[in-house]
Formats: structure tokens, C-alpha cells, sequence
């Protein structure tokens, strides 16, 4: 495997994510394929440090742990949007518009 | 103490006043409105300071570089926070009273990742800064959770869930981006380009793409008029200014580094179609707003697009100006949310149609909101018309004759619905003559802006000459 | 106080000082009475000033002071100051003077307002009189602007002034929109004067285009102030703020300001003849335009109003004509005998209680001082010979002998016939013929409405005399002749006015309350009369008015109507679900990523 | 050699259980199909001489996933997925914007030459030192951004709120802290 397929491995990541980001209806399902997209660019991260000698390795602990702040705060909310709507379908809040 | 430490005095002040609002929520509950003041004359000592600590200097690698433009970035922001704060100490004693705290410590972790903002110069910094400036944003808007009238809790969850869901979707586009961008330089340093190709430029525009969702620029606005619908309105005010400075100075933090600026060709046009498209978006989806918080939120979009053209224009004088702008916009539009939020309370609701007889029932909060208005309405002689003056005549003088065709065209449309606010307020309602009622806090607050408009646009020369200064720091040192 | 400078300074900051005070002592102000003293002082103060600056004038000549205003990357950008000249000093007069007699009326006028209404009436009165006064004497563009602004932004809130009442809001914002909408002609225009030249100097050298571009861009903010064609659609609306307001702003001051910047800039405007070309035909089609719409009002305001647009036309003619004098002496004319009758109109008004016509009739029994001031005006706004109209619509009528084919002279001379016929109306109509039922009651104006009706009543009929000295002191040239021009002009005014006594003079037994069915019914004495006046007359009036209506205040309305139309129907873009803002996001990031590879 | 075999065939694996991960309609399923993506991935890393980013792959997202299937099988309980998941036209325009965004990132991988290098990949004491001296600042705000992250998911998510206790509450506490003093 060399840099090229990591990144044609990683870009096919990312775009099953942005899939999923565009058709999923459940909150949490977002969740996963945001899950997916930011796992594509680790991959980014460690194919350049494995091929080109980037300093990128340490960075994938930096997106990891922004994510997981992220998934927590994504997760308290879609709680709140449990409670409210007694659903986690994203279309239930769709209130505001126009 | 390590000789860079002094760098980062006032960031560091303000993460120190954040654990003391959870140590003395913790320790010794403090009742009313007293932690609010208390938080609000922490960051004025805050403010205050930056006048007087030396905080200039570079921390190891470079990672971080304080000089004038980081010190007047952090000064808006710290503008920004206060008179977010004081706005909200009566709100948050009138709802939740007492989820007050958390409501502070979030404001000022916002606050410390908006001014790591203006002096990284290393991507990692850069990206993480701006993630601890939006992350506490999710949950401020959702704020209102369980509170008040019926239908304010749905909307809360609505919005805290639309700020995530579009702004969790763009981080991972600026994570691409931003592991293309260093694995390909080979470098942390924003300013290291290497040698660029087709891919690092799509990685740099990944990054646009992500950090145009904080600006609310278009096409990454669709959060904006919902979320400010949702959330508290006080916290509007300052999710309408603060974090937008922020998205600026990140981008002005990349584009105009030594590396970048000289990809203009690349960057240039990818700025130039955002703000046509945003102050068309934005000026247009405004005229039929009902809702003075939706209204004002394509009224920002649009405002950012003025923002954006003098950005492109890449000059020293654009980026002094793009400074001035953002400083302008910060008071006027805090102002208009905090009158408008004063007026809802009073009036049982955010609609136009609630505004009329604001001017005699508080000919103060009616008068304020036109001067508001008018400034960013960009009417001579309040700020805002300095704001967009400058701007058009740094675009112009770059030769970026298109968007300031644009902008002064639907500036004129702008000024339509701004009046239309205004004469409504002017309208008699016939339903209360009952004076409006606002709390000393957002009295106080709605006054600085007020002066800071009027005054400001009277004697812009000081102003001008510190945005210059800041643009000339940050150029000489990139 | 013998120093220029000082007295202008003078003539500029006690109104401002008492604006100031007013509005940072809010019990003086609710008071009422105390802030209309105070305005009233400052104003007199100023007008003083004003009158010495006059005299020293002729003695010392001009002076001049600025001072930086604002700085950029340590380079002075722009300057405020005083210019104390012929031009300003002689305007300065005229506004003082206006203001202060409109001030004096509104005393009496106003009196049924409430205390805070009353006092935050002056209190607006002291701020615009500071306003014009800033851009009177503005030694730059740039300070001119800001007086510019400043005075559409106190008009905005005196027309505005009853803003409880919708059609009043509804007013106010749309004569502070369209006048903005052109103000950006003037921010064009000051930008690229300060990119072109450096600076914002009246008598900047351009280089032809430039000239062209910058005069058109400000010219279209003097159409937007002046209400010329097709612009003009906000003034006869804006008729609904206070009569004294209508007085100031519509004869003396805010509408003159595009007149009085155009000869103020005539330096700039002097290198562009294609600029003068234009102005040249809209005035004299605005002076025709609106003197057939005054023809057919009902409301005695809008009478006014639409012969305001008129006379602004005849000053924008004059100033297409390369003759500044000719435009700034009619100026300074209409400023006296429009604010005259504008007062008289307002103390009919307050006897009578109504705007409508057909409401008044026969008041010359009841109002004699009124009376005698509207004849004195209206007979001075009709040209008839020596009265002070008369002096500078001949210079006027003069200044454009020849021009184009001598059509823009046919046009103004149609005007000046249609001028006196309409004033001949107006003043048969409320004044001679029967009494209607609402004026059964009225009585004469109170001395603080009557005294500023006989001071202005005064130079409404000898200022024209001073002609040759005001040129000399402009160092302009003037000499009435007897020409071509006088005559014609003064027998079409006289001709004029017969013709309204005729038509409308005779009949003095019929009921004046249905003044307007009287004149749809064929009651001409003479028959010939009443076809040249029905069928000509009120058709093109009536035609023009259509126009007028739907087609010009229409396709404004149109503009904002279609902006509107153009939100309300994107507004479905914004679905309110996630999942289509993440769409936008993401093909927004595609389209941004595909200019990436597209190198 | 063979490492390479295995690498294509967990690339393969990534690619095919991310598929699943969007594609399928039971929540809990997919759950199970992103830590599967999410394993691979981690055996990738290690491939790609980043055995310690393997092993924090593999420990976050344990917990991670925990938490998904929770909600997973919270909202499945009450909820047919499969009504919820119903199809409609949106699939076609995200295949489309999907596969939109796969060519421009495809075409710009392809368009640019890469940089290639031989230096050795750093080892995770390096990795250690790194992230406390160049990255200190970031470090630490990071640890900032969680801290304020899990302050924020306590209060949103905190069922009922302290406002919402009775009356009796209210007055009880500061009875509780006094006597704490």
C-alpha cells in the first residue's frame, strides 16, 4: 500500500461519511457517520506520517479528543431532543424555518 | 515561571476566573445576581489590563506570537464577553436562576479559545482553539432547555441541535483539510506552504469551508436564523459577534500568513464568491422576516459578507479595516440583540410586530435600537458607516470592483428592513403604555454600546489608528 | 465679535449646544415650553451671527479654518472646518432666518402637543438647524455629507414628528429611504472623488471622465434631496409632518440643500457639461411636471409641495445653465415667499382644521393677516413683476435663452403660466368666494403665528431688489434688462392669474365647500374657458397625474415591492431541516474545493 | 508482503463496513459496523507504524461505542427503525454529493505529486515528548476544551434540574451546607 491508496482509502471514508451525514434521519446515526469522516482523516494523518515523515501522528490524539468532546456535548443534546420530542429523528426539529 | 509565560497573562486570567465560577458555585453558592457582576468585573480587570501588561512575545516553536493584533483582537473579544455577560445576568436570574454558573464558565471557556485564536501560528493550535471556542457554544444555545414560555424549550434543544449538528459536520471537513494541509507541507506552521498542489489547495479550502460555518458565512449560514430564534436571547447577542471575530481572525491568521498571502490567486476568488453570496443571501432572506432574532441573523450573514470583501482584498489596509469592521459590528450588533431582548421581555415576544410602541413606552431602548439600526444600516455618522466606508474603499482600491458594486446595492435593501424595525417601534401598539423594564446589567450594557456607536462614529480617527496598527504587527511579524 | 471664523463658529454650535442640552436634560425638554425658549434663543443667536457675518462679509471678504478630522496609517484623510464665503454667509442667513420664524410659529402651532411632544419638537428643531448649518458651511464634500446626512436624518424624525400615526411612519421612512437610496449616488460619488483627486476639496481638477462620473453620482443625490424627476414621489407625502416642519424643510432648507451643494460645487460641476446637459432637462421637465400636478391637488399642502418640486426645478435648470447665480438667487427667493406660504397655509390650517380646499373658502373675511401674507407670497412665487420671485425666475428664465433649441426656456415659460394659474386657484379657493361650514369659526392666527408671517412677507417682495448687490458680493454679474425674457415671462404670470380669477374668481356665490364637484360640473361662466381648461388642462394634468401615481411612485413602489416579493420567495430555501443545511455545507465545501483542483 | 496483503484486505474491510455503517437500517447494527470500521482502521494504523494510535483507536473507542449502542437501543426500543429509515428522495442527492465529493478528492489525490520520504516514523516516547513541548499549548487546551465539554454535557443532560426541585429543596440546601461548614 503506498500514500496514494491510504488517501483514494481515506477520501472513500470521507464521502461514505458525508453519505450517511445527508440521508441518515436519526440524531445519532449523524453522530456515526461524523464518526466516519473524522476516522478518514486520521487515516490522512497517519498514511503522511508513515509516508512522507509529517509530524501529523501527533495531531490524531488532538482530533480524537475534540471529537470525543464533541460526540459528549452531540449525545447530551440529542438526549434533550429525546426528551422533548420523544424521538431522536433529526426531522422532528424542524420548527424553525422560512 | 518560564520566561514566555507572561504571553499568555490574560488568557490564562480569564481560564483562571472560569475554575473560580465553578470553585464558588461549588463552595459557596452565591444567590441573585452577584456572580454575574462579579464575572463581569473580572474580565473589565481583564480588559483593563491589556492596556497596562506587557504581554508581547512568542512562546517555544512559535506556536503562539502576541503582539498588537493579538492584543486588539482580545481586547473585541473581551468587549464582546463583558457586555455578553452583563446582558445576561437578568435573564439567567429570571429562568434559571440557578444554573447560573455554568452558564459563565462556558462563556469564558468560549472566551479563552477565541483569543488563542489571533496569535497561533501553528495549525494544531489553530484548529483546537477554534473548537474551544465552539464547543461550549452547542450548549449555551440549548440553554433554555426547560425554561420559560411553552414552546421555548423545543426550540432551545432545535437550536443548540442545528449549531451542532452543521458545526460538527464542519470541523470534520477542516480535519481533512488540515491533515492534507501538514501532511503535504510537512510542517505545523500555518506560514510553511511547501510547494502547492491541486490537493493542499482543496485542503485549504476544506479549512475555509469549516471555519466559514463560525462566520455564518454562505453557504454555511442555515444554523444562523434558527439557532438565534432558539437560543437565549442575551447569549444571541453574543454568539451574533463574538465567535464571528474569532472565525475572521483565524482566516485572517491563515490567508494572510507569509505563505498564503502569496496563493491569492487561489484563496482570493473562494472569498470574494462567499461574501457576494453571503450579503445577497443574507440581505435578501431578511426583507420577509417576521422575527426580529431571524431578521437579525440574515442581517449578520450579510454583515459578515461586507466583512469578507476587505479580507479579500489582501492588503494592509483591507485586513485594518476587516479589524475595524469586526470592532464596529461588535457593538452595534450586541446592542440591537440587547434592546430587542430588553424589548421581548417586556412586549411577550421577538416579532416586528411586537416592537411597535417601544419609542414611548422607553423613548432610551427606542432610540438606542434606531441608532443601532442605522449603524448597521451603515447611515453616516455612527460607526457602521465608517465600517462599511473603509471597507468598500479598501476593496475598491484593491480593484474588487464586483462585491462592492454588490454590497452597495443591497446596502440600500439593507436599509429597508432595518427601517422597517424602526418604524414599527415608532408605531403606537395601543395594548400597554406600562414603561419598559430592564435590569441595571442590561441597562449598563446597551449604554457602552451606545456610546461606543455614536461616539465612535463621531471620532473614528483612534479606532482606525489601533486596527492599523494591529494589521501592521501581524504583517510585520507573520 | 469681529472675527469671521468666531461668528460662523457661533452660527454652527449654539444651535448644537442647545440640541445637546436638550437631550441630556430630559426635564427641560418634557417641560415643553423652556425648550422651545431655548431653541428659540439659540436659533435667534445664530441668526445674528449670521446677519453680522453678512455684513462683514462685504467688508473683509471670506476665511477659512479646518482642522484634521480623520487619520489613517498616520496620513490625514479628511477635514472639518468653516468656509466662511459669499455663498455660505448668504445661505446661512436665509436658514437662520427661516428657522427661526418657522421656531416662532410652532409656538402657537404646536401648542396642543403634549409637554415632552412640545419639547422634543424644538429639541429637533435645534439639531436640524445644527445639521444645515454644518453643511453650509462645510470647507469639503466629506463635511457636507455629514451635514447631508444629518439633515435627512432630523427630517426622517420631523416628518415622522406624529409617528404614532401610521401614515406619518409610513412617510418618514419613505422619504428617508428614497432620499438615502440616492445619498448613494453621493457616497459613490465622494469615493471616487477621494480616489481620483486625494481629497474631497469642492474644487478638485478632475480629468473629464472623472468629472462626468463623480457630478452624475452626486447630481443623483441632488435629484434624490431636490425631489426632481422621478424621485420626487417622497415630497408630497412627507406632507404629513407638522405644517411648520413642511415650512423648514421643504422650502429653506433640506430640499434646497441639493441646489445649494450643486452651486457649491460648481467648480466640480463646471468641468462636466454633459452633468449640466442633464440637469439642464430634468429641471425644466420637473418645474412643468410638477406645476401641472400642483393644478389638481385638493390639499392645500400638496399644492405646495408639488410647486416646491416645481421651483427646484427651475433652480436645477438654471444650474444646468451654467448659471450657479441664477440657482442660488432663486433659492434664496423661494426660500422666503415657500416658507411664507407654507406658514400662511399653516395658520389656515389651524383655524380651519383641515388640509382639504373644499374645507376652507372665504377666510379673507375671517384671516385678513393670513390672507395678505398668502396673496404676498403666492403673488411672489407667480413672478408677478416686482415682487422678489419675480427678480430670480427672470434670471433664471434668462440663464437658459437659447439652450437646447430653446426648449427648456418653452418649458419653464409653461411652467411660469401654470404657476400663477395654480396659486390663482389656491387662493381663490381658501380665501375669496363663500364661507365654507369649517371656517365658519376660524379666526385670525395668534401674534406668534402672525408676526413670522409679516417678517417674511417682507423680503417676499423687496429682496429682489438686492440682486445687484448679492451677484456683486458673488462676483456674479446682474442687471435686469428688458428683453425677450421679462416679458413674456411676466405677461404668462400675469395672464396667469387672471385666468384663475376668471375661472375661479367669479363665482363667488357658489358654495367653495364643493369647490372641486364646481369645477367637474360645467359652471364656466365662459364656455370657451371651460374646454381650454377641461379638456387641456385638467386632462394633461390628470394624464401627468396618472403617471405620477402608477406609473413613477409605482415602479419605486415596484422596486421595493419586487425586493420583497424576491425574499419572500427564496424564503422557502430555508426548510428548517438539518439534513438540507448539511447539503448546503457540504456541496458549499465541494464548489469552494472544486476551485482548488481546478488549477 | 504479507503485511501488505493484510493491509489491502483491512483497507477493504474499512471500506465495506463504512458502507454498512450509512447503509444499514437498524441503529444498533450500524453501531456495530462503525466499531468494526473503526477496529480496521486501528490494524491500518498499526500497519502504518503507529502502534500507539492503534491502541488509543481501540481503548476510546470502546467506551465510545458503549455509549452509541445505549442510544442505539434507546431509540430502537420505542421506534421502528425501519419506519424511521423509511426511504426517500434525499438518498439520491447524498449519493450524489457523496460521490461529488469522492471525485474532487479522487482528481486532487491523482493531480498532485505527494512528498515522499524515508525518516523513520517517531516511536511513542518521541510522540510523548512532542505532544508536551510542541504541542504543549494545544495540549492544554485541549484538556480546557474537555473540561468545558463535559461540564456542557452535564448540563444539558442532567434530567431534572436543580430549578426544578420543589421549594423544600431550595430551602434545604443551604441548611446542607451550613452544615458541611
Amino acid at each position: 500500500m503506498t500514500l496514494v491508496h491510504c488517501l483514494l482509502l481515506a477520501a472513500a471514508l470521507f464521502s461514505l461519511g458525508v453519505y450517511g451525514l445527508l440521508t441518515r434521519k436519526q440524531a445519532v446515526a449523524l453522530l456515526l457517520s461524523i464518526e466516519l469522516m473524522v476516522n478518514a482523516a486520521n487515516l490522512v494523518l497517519v498514511a503522511f506520517a508513515k509516508f512522507a515523515g509529517a509530524p501529523t501522528q501527533p495531531i490524531v490524539l488532538f482530533t480524537l479528543a475534540i471529537t470525543v468532546a464533541e460526540v459528549a456535548v452531540g449525545l447530551a443534546l440529542v438526549m434533550l431532543l429525546y426528551r422533548r420530542y420523544d424521538d431522536t429523528l433529526l426531522d422532528a426539529a424542524s420548527e424553525m424555518k422560512g | 515561571m518560564t520566561p514566555w509565560l507572561h504571553v499568555l497573562t490574560l488568557d490564562l486570567a480569564v481560564v483562571g476566573a472560569a475554575a473560580a465560577v465553578m470553585l464558588v458555585d461549588a463552595l459557596v453558592p452565591l444567590r441573585g445576581r452577584t456572580l454575574g457582576w462579579l464575572v463581569a468585573a473580572c474580565l473589565t480587570g481583564v480588559f483593563a489590563a491589556s492596556f497596562f501588561v506587557d504581554v508581547a512575545g512568542v512562546t517555544p516553536h512559535g506556536a503562539y506570537v502576541s503582539d498588537a493584533w493579538v492584543l486588539f483582537f482580545k481586547r473585541v473579544f473581551l468587549a464582546a464577553a463583558i457586555l455578553g455577560v452583563l446582558g445576561s445576568i437578568d435573564w439567567l436570574e429570571a429562568r434559571t436562576p440557578r444554573r447560573q454558573a455554568e452558564y459563565y464558565a462556558l462563556v469564558l471557556f468560549s472566551l479563552v479559545g477565541m483569543m488563542l485564536l489571533p496569535g497561533a501560528r501553528d495549525w494544531v493550535l489553530l484548529v483546537v482553539a477554534f473548537e474551544l471556542m465552539g464547543v461550549p457554544l452547542y450548549v449555551l444555545a440549548a440553554y433554555a432547555k426547560q425554561d420559560g414560555p411553552p414552546d421555548e424549550p423545543k426550540l432551545a434543544a432545535e437550536a443548540g441541535l442545528k449549531l451542532f449538528v452543521t458545526g460538527a459536520a464542519s470541523s470534520a471537513f477542516t480535519f481533512f483539510g488540515l491533515a492534507l494541509l501538514v501532511g503535504l507541507s510537512g510542517s505545523t506552521r500555518i506560514a510553511d506552504v511547501g510547494a502547492l498542489s491541486p490537493l493542499a489547495a482543496v485542503g485549504l479550502l476544506f479549512v475555509i469551508a469549516g471555519f466559514g460555518f463560525k462566520l455564518g458565512a454562505v453557504p454555511f449560514h442555515m444554523w444562523i436564523p434558527d439557532t438565534y430564534q432558539g437560543a437565549p436571547t442575551p447569549f444571541v447577542a453574543f454568539l451574533s459577534v463574538a465567535p464571528k471575530a474569532g472565525g475572521l481572525a483565524a482566516l485572517a491568521v491563515i490567508l494572510m500568513s507569509s505563505g498564503w498571502i502569496g496563493e491569492q490567486r487561489l484563496w482570493a476568488p473562494a472569498i470574494v464568491l462567499i461574501s457576494i453570496a453571503s450579503m445577497a443571501v443574507g440581505n435578501l432572506f431578511a426583507l420577509p422576516q417576521t422575527d426580529a432574532r431571524r431578521l437579525l441573523g440574515f442581517s449578520g450573514i450579510a454583515q459578515i459578507g461586507y466583512a469578507l470583501i476587505a479580507l479579500a482584498s489582501a492588503t494592509e489596509q483591507g485586513l485594518s479595516m476587516t479589524l475595524f469592521f469586526i470592532a464596529s459590528y461588535v457593538f452595534t450588533n450586541l446592542g440591537v440583540f440587547l434592546v430587542v431582548h430588553a424589548a421581548a421581555e417586556n412586549m411577550g415576544g421577538h416579532s416586528i410586530a411586537r416592537m411597535s410602541g417601544l419609542s414611548r413606552r422607553s423613548p432610551w431602548l427606542g432610540g438606542a435600537l434606531l441608532v443601532f439600526l442605522l449603524s448597521l444600516a451603515g447611515v453616516p455618522f455612527v460607526i457602521g458607516f465608517w465600517a462599511k466606508l473603509f471597507v468598500f474603499l479598501a476593496a475598491y482600491r484593491a480593484g474588487l470592483y464586483a462585491p462592492v458594486i454588490v454590497g452597495v446595492v443591497l446596502a440600500v435593501v439593507g436599509l429597508f428592513y432595518y427601517l422597517s424595525i424602526a418604524r414599527s417601534t415608532f408605531m403606537a401598539d395601543g395594548t400597554s403604555d406600562t414603561k419598559i423594564q430592564a435590569g441595571l446589567g442590561l441597562r449598563t450594557a446597551i449604554g457602552i454600546c451606545l456610546v461606543a456607536v455614536i461616539a465612535l462614529g463621531l471620532w473614528p480617527g483612534p479606532l482606525v489608528e489601533s486596527a492599523t496598527a494591529a494589521a501592521r504587527a501581524f504583517l510585520a511579524a507573520r | 465679535m469681529n472675527d469671521p471664523l468666531l461668528l460662523a463658529a457661533v452660527a454652527l454650535l449654539v444651535p448644537l449646544a442647545a440640541a445637546l442640552l436638550l437631550v441630556v436634560a430630559p426635564p427641560l425638554r418634557h417641560r415643553g415650553t423652556p425648550a422651545a425658549w431655548i431653541c428659540i434663543a439659540a436659533s435667534l443667536a445664530s441668526l445674528a451671527a449670521a446677519v453680522r457675518l453678512v455684513a462683514l462679509h462685504a467688508q473683509l471678504g471670506g476665511a477659512r479654518w479646518t482642522t484634521t478630522w480623520l487619520f489613517a496609517a498616520a496620513k490625514p484623510i479628511a477635514s472639518v472646518g468653516l468656509c466662511v464665503d459669499a455663498v455660505s454667509t448668504a445661505m446661512l442667513a436665509v436658514v437662520t432666518l427661516v428657522a427661526l420664524c418657522v421656531q416662532v410659529f410652532s409656538v402657537a402651532y404646536m401648542h396642543d402637543e403634549s409637554p415632552r411632544g412640545f419639547g422634543r419638537y424644538f429639541a429637533l428643531h435645534a439639531l436640524f438647524l445644527f445639521s444645515m448649518n454644518l453643511l453650509v458651511i462645510a470647507p469639503n464634500l466629506l463635511q457636507a455629507f455629514a451635514g447631508w446626512e444629518l439633515v435627512g436624518l432630523t427630517s426622517y424624525l420631523l416628518i415622522g414628528f406624529w409617528f404614532a400615526k401610521p401614515s406619518a411612519a409610513r412617510a418618514a421612512v419613505k422619504a428617508f429611504w428614497m432620499t438615502k437610496l440616492a445619498d448613494m449616488g453621493f457616497l459613490f460619488g465622494l469615493l471616487w472623488l477621494f480616489v481620483a483627486s486625494g481629497g474631497f476639496e469642492w474644487s478638485a481638477k478632475l480629468d473629464p471622465t472623472v468629472a462626468t462620473g463623480v457630478t452624475l453620482l452626486l447630481f443623483v443625490a441632488v435629484v434624490g434631496k431636490s425631489a426632481q424627476f422621478p424621485l420626487h414621489v417622497w415630497l408630497p407625502d412627507a406632507m404629513e409632518g407638522p405644517t411648520p416642519v413642511s415650512a423648514l424643510l421643504h422650502a429653506a432648507t433640506m430640499v434646497a440643500a441639493g441646489v445649494f451643494l450643486v452651486v457649491r460645487a460648481d467648480p466640480l460641476f463646471a468641468q462636466a457639461p454633459l452633468t449640466r446637459e442633464t440637469m439642464l432637462w430634468i429641471g425644466s421637465t420637473t418645474a412643468v411636471f410638477a406645476a401641472c400636478l400642483a393644478l389638481v391637488q385638493r390639499d392645500i399642502k400638496k399644492v405646495l409641495a408639488y410647486s416646491t418640486c416645481s421651483q427646484l426645478g427651475y433652480m436645477v435648470a438654471a444650474l444646468g445653465a451654467g448659471s450657479a447665480f441664477a440657482g442660488f438667487f432663486h433659492l434664496g427667493m423661494h426660500a422666503f415667499f415657500k416658507a411664507l406660504l407654507f406658514l400662511a397655509a399653516g395658520s389656515v390650517i389651524h383655524a380651519v382644521h383641515s388640509n382639504e380646499l373644499s374645507d376652507m373658502g372665504g377666510l379673507r373675511r375671517k384671516m385678513p393677516v393670513t390672507t395678505f401674507a398668502f396673496v404676498i407670497g403666492a403673488l411672489s412665487l407667480a413672478g408677478i413683476p416686482g415682487f422678489a420671485g419675480f427678480f430670480s425666475k427672470d434670471l433664471v428664465l434668462a440663464s437658459l435663452e437659447g439652450r437646447a433649441g430653446w426648449i427648456p426656456w418653452g418649458l419653464l415659460m409653461g411652467a411660469a403660466f401654470l404657476t400663477a394659474f395654480y396659486m390663482g386657484r389656491t387662493v381663490c379657493l381658501a380665501f375669496f368666494g363663500k364661507l365654507s361650514p369649517k371656517s365658519e369659526h376660524a379666526h385670525e392666527a395668534p401674534l406668534a403665528m402672525s408676526v413670522p408671517l409679516l417678517v417674511l412677507a417682507v423680503p417676499s417682495v423687496i429682496a429682489g431688489f438686492f440682486g445687484a448687490e448679492f451677484a456683486h458680493s458673488l462676483g456674479a454679474h446682474y442687471e435686469v434688462h428688458l428683453g425677450l425674457t421679462p416679458i413674456v415671462a411676466s405677461s404668462l404670470a400675469v395672464a396667469g392669474f387672471v385666468a384663475a380669477l376668471v375661472v375661479f374668481g367669479r363665482r363667488r356665490d357658489a358654495s367653495v365647500a364643493s369647490a372641486i364637484e364646481r369645477l367637474d360640473r360645467a359652471s364656466f361662466v365662459d364656455r370657451g374657458w371651460e374646454a381650454l381648461y377641461r379638456r387641456v388642462l385638467l386632462g394633461l394634468s390628470d394624464v401627468l397625474g396618472w403617471i405620477d401615481r402608477y406609473v413613477i411612485d409605482g415602479l419605486m413602489n415596484l422596486t421595493g415591492y419586487a425586493t420583497l416579493e424576491a425574499g419572500s420567495a427564496v424564503r422557502g430555501a430555508q426548510t428548517g431541516r438539518m439534513r438540507h443545511y448539511l447539503v448546503a455545507v457540504v456541496v458549499g465545501a465541494i464548489l469552494l474545493a472544486m476551485l482548488g483542483w481546478a488549477r | 508482503m504479507i503485511g501488505d496483503a493484510l493491509a489491502w484486505i483491512l483497507g477493504a474491510a474499512v471500506v465495506i463496513s463504512g458502507v454498512f455503517v450509512v447503509a444499514s437500517r437498524d441503529l444498533v447494527h450500524a453501531v456495530l459496523w462503525l466499531a468494526l470500521a473503526l477496529l480496521c482502521t486501528a490494524g491500518l494504523y498499526a500497519y502504518l507504524d503507529a502502534p500507539f494510535l492503534a491502541g488509543v483507536q481501540v481503548l476510546t473507542y470502546v467506551g465510545g461505542v458503549a455509549t452509541l449502542m445505549v442510544f442505539g437501543v434507546m431509540v430502537t426500543r420505542r421506534h421502528a427503525a425501519a419506519a424511521a429509515e423509511a426511504g426517500n428522495d434525499s438518498n439520491v442527492v447524498g449519493a450524489v454529493v457523496a460521490l461529488g465529493v469522492f471525485a474532487v478528492l479522487a482528481i486532487a489525490i491523482l493531480k498532485t505529486d505527494l512528498p515522499t520520504s524515508t525518516a523513520p516514523t517517531p516511536d511513542t516516547a518521541e510522540l510523548g515528548r512532542t505532544l508536551l513541548d510542541d504541542y504543549l499549548l494545544a495540549f492544554e487546551a485541549v484538556s480546557l476544551l474537555l473540561l468545558a465539554a463535559v461540564v456542557g454535557a452535564v448540563v444539558i443532560a442532567r434530567r431534572r434540574d436543580v430549578e426544578a426541585r420543589t421549594q423544600d429543596d431550595a430551602t434545604l440546601l443551604p441548611t446542607m451546607r451550613t452544615g458541611a461548614d
